[in-house]
């Protein structure tokens, strides 16, 4: 966006929610005063500053985020997210309803990594009482969160590829989640909301031939992940519109709470399955991937690094898949003893937590989702402080939000 | 008026042209806003430059367009949507230094027809008026062989007031 | 039905044998055997080495459902968990360390939750207990994990689990304020990634941040009314008021 | 018979104008032909590049599906913000796409001008014509009162007008070397000795570049980019006018083909073939490029954009043009 009209004080999109955002920054749209010898100074021209509405219907914001920009000229004066259109109370639906209800609702939160949300609740209610899940159920359950964690880092290339004006990776991504998503579809009969977790297992065991396709899947996605490699990677165009752009450091990243791909892009060695070891991650040999500058190249290279150590784990639990039933004895209602818990799994955006407050009841007293996306938004007005217009849509691109999540 | 005058349809069409010119050029002065009289002197300028083509002057005429109708208008547009005014010009009201640029203009146009009318036209067919000078190989030659000296100068002069912009440019960012 | 939560959570959940072979509470990466009151050395291990210790030893890796593990718990009543005690001796050790920075009254409760340390602080002195905490060498609980609040009908508790991303601890740290005109002190001058979260607090239960720099709703819309996450919320349009305009116009 | 045709070197006669108008109506059919199944190949080219099938529901293979989107663009509301300034906003795609029509008029799509003019500035014609066109996308963008379509206006005319430079100048050293501006001229001196983009080669590139970021189109697309400015200049457009639009888009493509062929490429010239088929098959070598493009490249930053332009591509062309310069005067 070379050229930002100063002087518009037209307001075409006004603001539908009529937030303090819109009426706080509305006078500085306004213009300046008149000045009192008649004409507005020079630099008064120059340097007015523009009011620009992303959002909440805009084809990169993915979603219903909404992004107030002042800029002046072509910088960046400050970025104001409007969140909360697609606010659904999760928290507050989960405290009438029963443990095991509340899967399909986990869902919904973070919708493009559905089976790594139900994982996330059904550990957190697994610890608090205590209970034992087959070893069979933990191998499925491994198996389809590093799919699933596939699926999400495919669909983030695609789409930010988009975001950057590069429309096959967007369709390429979508042929490879695609075989997941049917791998998926056959074994819990959805293909984006699967519900397919319980606490102490899972639903349903993998139907005949379903771990031999997984097989299949291994080496062929390997293939494409190369040719992901050679395709994007090597982009001159690419290359330049994300190397050294929001650029951030460890120390700004853990003072915000940032984590997942975008902590790691900082160079700091931080994954839960590694840092808190959940599930039977342990088992397992993987790499942990870290970027150096942390800028949105970074970002994006992980998310393809990541995918090839998500297919090194699903080599290995599919190697050491155990027999046996996959769903513990679980008591017909779960109760949960009173006390408060909380854990911490990764998820494909970062650290996706469940606190949950029992009162020995079968419902939750209280249930608070730790949501990456939101904690890691919040650093996207620093990022964008000080940036020209044009690094907008790739910064926000990076920063890879669902804003099912991010809502909540 | 005669018909056989439409016998030649250039005749037609620098009648027709010549009317939106004057159309233009009256709505361009009339206008309150102000896009609106720069997309009118758009419109003269064009005409101006089918008329520069009427007369076979391919090459000024498609000049013309390229420089008027292209760059100059399309630079104040930029300037007008850039920069903050009144969208709409204030209603004109008499005063005396208006009635005087008023006679001013009369005199003026006096002047022009009357010299106008003095001076003796040389009548080709239409085709020919300006002896081929049209055609962009005759005006290179000419600019370089007879005309050498004022052409660098006013290159030099071009290039000087572009050193200058930038420089005034440049001025302002660092403040 | 909740008064005496925070006493209750001290006694652990129904536990095992594990006292046996304990696996590790989540976010505690000191082996569950070295954590007596001398766990100091255990939790200084450093970032790198703990995780490592924990995958090298299956058993005490995964967080509750360890294979090695097969009793159901009993009714019986339970005996001192070992996690629990852990944790509460960290938390002792914690509020040690803190103490000489904070004045006096600062701490109200000294415990754990789940397999936590948790420490409850008068709220007065919400923000330093993070900022001494920040700083403490050998702790530096630098990253905020998770930060929320939860009505309790009489009052209102605020909930953050800070964690070393140095050294591994993680700490639960506490606050209570009344439930009219909630107000807590704002902790986002040391965790910055705070802002939101107590944006979304104060617009879902509405507690006041002081000192918070750009308090505003979050989630609902400015014109809202109500918090919808404390226990007596009733949503409006639910109301027979409400209703009744609406079938009136 | 043939002088019927020739209008330009006699006096205009009332059959000469019939002529005129029938050669317009002619060229405006044969446009909106390769204009529909341009977009239909575009759909379906890059669909196979992308591992879809495309169109194909309309019609065989989907070959009606041009129609079918014209046609409901035709009986759509045509819709004018109510804070728009109206005037314009209605005249503007007509600026947009008078011009772009009109370029075809100088265009030689066979040895001899049955429906076109043989106009002795050709060359400069399209250039002059071109550049009208920002008028109508910058006052569309400008009419609708909306932010995204004003931005999507101002770049689209800042990008146009530094790319016709490079552009201006590539084409330069083509007419050097030919002598002439009038584009059959310039056909005919290539049909002697070789075609353009053998000694032009430098020129070439630049012109593709600049071509390129001239029909706004990717990597150059900023002006619509629809991942940022939503769809640019024409976001407020419905129906017809926005079918307007897209039509000088499309136009334009056509057109800078019919210029890449022309200079570059020997024009109708080639052997076996008939002139106007192989004047064909080398315009649609380069809109294919441009499908090509379209399914390969990620898009440009602005500043990006900008700085290219005058700081890459325009030395590049200047180089060329006195390298030119030098080769014909010594030769």
């Amino acid at each position: 966006m070379a050229l930002i009209p100063n002087g518009t004080d037209r307001e075409p999109m006004r603001s539908e929610k009529g937030s303090a955002a819109a009426q706080n920054s509305a006078p500085a749209a306004q213009g300046h005063a008149p000045m009192p010898y008649g004409g507005p100074a020079v630099d008064d021209i120059r340097m007015e500053e523009m009011l620009l509405n992303v959002g909440p219907q805009h084809p990169s914001t993915h979603g219903v985020l909404r992004l107030l920009v002042r800029a002046r000229g072509e910088t960046i004066v400050e970025a104001d997210p409007v969140i909360g259109y697609l606010h659904r109370g999760t928290e507050k639906l989960a405290e009438n309803l029963q443990y095991t209800q509340i899967i399909p609702y986990t869902d919904r939160l973070d919708y493009l990594a559905s089976m790594i949300n139900n994982y996330a609740l059904c550990h957190t209610v697994e610890t608090a009482i205590d209970l034992e899940v087959p070893e069979r159920a933990e191998h499925l359950r491994v198996l389809v969160m590093e799919m699933q964690r596939i699926a999400s880092h495919l669909l983030f290339i695609g789409a930010y590829l988009l975001d950057l004006g590069a429309m096959s990776p967007f369709l390429y991504a979508f042929q490879e989640r695609e075989r997941i998503v049917q791998l998926f579809n056959r074994i819990c009969g959805a293909r984006l909301t699967y519900n397919y977790m319980r606490i102490g297992g899972v639903k349903y065991d993998a139907p005949e031939g379903w771990l031999d396709d997984v097989r299949d899947f291994v080496p062929w996605m390997k293939g494409k992940l190369e040719m992901y490699d050679r395709l994007i990677t090597g982009n001159e165009i690419f290359l330049n519109r994300v190397r050294g752009i929001g650029v951030f450091d460890t120390k700004t990243a853990l003072a915000y709470g940032i984590s997942g791909v975008n902590l790691r892009s900082t160079g700091m060695r931080w994954d839960l399955r590694r840092n808190r070891p959940y599930s039977i991650y342990d088992r397992f040999e993987f790499d942990i991937p870290v970027g150096q500058h942390g800028d949105c190249f970074d970002r994006y290279y992980l998310h393809l690094l990541e995918m090839e150590q998500s297919l090194r784990i699903i080599e290995q639990v599919l190697a050491q898949m155990p027999d046996g039933p996959v769903l513990g004895k679980v008591p017909k209602i779960i109760r949960v003893p009173a006390g408060e818990y909380y854990c911490g799994v990764e998820g494909a955006r970062g650290e996706l937590g469940f606190y949950i407050v029992a009162d020995g009841k079968d419902k939750p007293y209280r249930l608070k989702i730790r949501k990456p996306s939101f904690v890691n938004l919040q650093l996207l007005p620093e990022l964008l402080r000080g940036q020209s217009l044009s690094n907008l849509i790739a910064i926000l691109g990076a920063v890879d939000i669902v804003l099912g999540e991010v809502d909540a | 008026m005669n018909f056989s005058a439409f016998e030649h349809l250039d005749t037609l069409v620098f009648y027709l042209v010549s009317l939106v010119i004057l159309v233009c050029a009256v709505m361009m002065l009339n206008f309150r806003k102000v896009i609106y009289m720069v997309l009118a002197m758009g419109g003269v300028f064009v005409g101006c430059a089918v008329l520069f083509l009427l007369l076979g002057a391919d090459f000024v005429g498609i000049a013309q367009v390229m420089i008027y109708a292209g760059a100059i208008t399309i630079l104040m547009m930029f300037a007008i949507m850039l920069t903050n005014h009144e969208a709409v010009e204030p209603e004109a009201r008499w005063s005396l230094q208006k009635a005087f640029s008023a006679i001013g203009a009369v005199v003026l146009g006096a002047v022009l027809l009357l010299v106008i009318r003095s001076t003796h036209w040389v009548v080709g067919d239409g085709r020919h008026i300006n002896h081929g000078y049209a055609n962009p190989v005759a005006i290179g030659l000419d600019l370089f062989r007879e005309y050498t000296i004022p052409f660098e100068l006013v290159s030099l002069l071009l290039l000087v007031s572009l050193v200058g912009a930038v420089l005034i440019a440049r001025e302002r960012k660092e403040d | 039905m909740t008064e005496d939560r925070t006493q209750k959570t001290e006694s652990s959940p129904p536990s095992s044998e594990a006292a046996v072979m304990p696996p590790a509470a989540p976010g505690m990466t000191g082996p569950p055997d070295a954590a007596s009151a001398a766990s100091t050395a255990g939790s200084t291990a450093s970032a790198d080495a703990a995780p490592e210790k924990a995958s090298s030893a299956k058993t005490s890796a995964a967080t509750s459902p360890s294979p090695a593990k097969a009793a159901p718990p009993k009714k019986a009543p339970p005996p001192p968990n070992p996690w629990v005690e852990a944790a509460k001796a960290k938390a002792e050790e914690l509020a040690q360390a803190l103490a000489s920075q904070l004045p006096n009254g600062w701490l109200e409760e000294v415990g754990a939750v789940h397999h936590q340390p948790m420490l409850r602080v008068r709220k007065q002195h919400f923000p330093a207990v993070f900022r001494a905490a920040h700083a403490l060498p050998s702790w530096e609980l630098d990253y905020l994990v998770c930060y929320t609040a939860t009505d309790y009908k009489e009052h209102l508790e605020v909930v953050a689990y800070v964690e070393s991303t140095k050294f591994g601890h993680m700490v639960c740290i506490k606050t209570r304020t009344e439930r009219e005109a909630a107000s807590v002190p704002s902790i986002v001058s040391v965790h910055p990634g705070a802002n939101w979260e107590e944006r979304e607090m104060f617009d879902l239960f509405g507690i006041e941040f002081t000192g918070h720099p750009d308090l505003r709703r979050i989630m609902m819309w400015d014109e809202y009314v109500g918090h919808p996450l404390r226990k007596d919320f009733v949503d409006p349009s639910l109301t027979e008021e409400v209703n009744r305009d609406g079938a009136d116009s | 018979m043939p002088a019927l045709w020739l209008w330009q070197h006699g006096p205009v006669t009332w059959p000469h104008v019939l002529v005129m108008i029938l050669g317009a109506i002619v060229t405006l059919a044969v446009t909106l032909g390769v204009v529909t199944y341009t977009i239909y190949a575009e759909r379906k080219v890059i669909g196979w590049m992308q591992g879809r099938i495309g169109p194909n529901r309309v019609g065989p293979f989907g070959l009606l599906q041009s129609f079918a989107d014209i046609f409901k663009l035709l009986i759509k509301e045509d819709i004018v913000p109510e804070k728009a300034d109206r005037s314009l906003f209605l005249l503007a795609p007509i600026i947009a796409f008078v011009p772009s029509f009109m370029t075809l008029a100088v265009i030689p799509f066979t040895m001899r001008h049955i429906f076109t003019a043989d106009f002795g500035v050709g060359l400069l014609y399209y250039l002059a014509l071109s550049a009208i066109t920002i008028h109508g996308v910058m006052l569309g963008g400008w009419a609708s009162n909306n932010k995204y379509a004003l931005i999507g206006g101002m770049r689209s005319a800042a990008q146009m007008l530094s790319y016709e430079v490079p552009l201006g100048m590539s084409l330069v050293g083509v007419a050097l070397m030919s002598g002439s501006l009038n584009l059959n001229h310039i056909v005919l001196a290539q049909s002697r000795t070789v075609w353009y983009v053998v000694p032009q080669i430098v020129g070439f590139c630049v012109f593709l570049v600049a071509a390129t970021a001239e029909l706004n189109r990717t990597p150059f697309d900023l002006p619509e980019a629809e991942s940022e400015l939503v769809a640019g200049y024409h976001v407020e457009y419905t129906g017809f006018r926005f079918a307007f639009f897209m039509l000088t888009e499309y136009v334009y493509v056509f057109a800078m083909g019919c210029l890449a062929a022309t200079l570059f490429l020997g024009g109708w010239s080639g052997p076996f073939l008939p002139g106007w088929l192989w004047f064909a098959i080398k315009v649609f070598a380069f809109i294919f490029f441009q499908f090509w493009l379209r399914a390969t490249m990620p898009r440009i930053r602005v500043d990006q954009l900008m700085s290219f332009s005058w700081k890459v591509l325009l030395p590049i062309a200047m180089l060329n043009l006195v390298g030119t310069a030098i080769v014909t005067t010594l030769w």
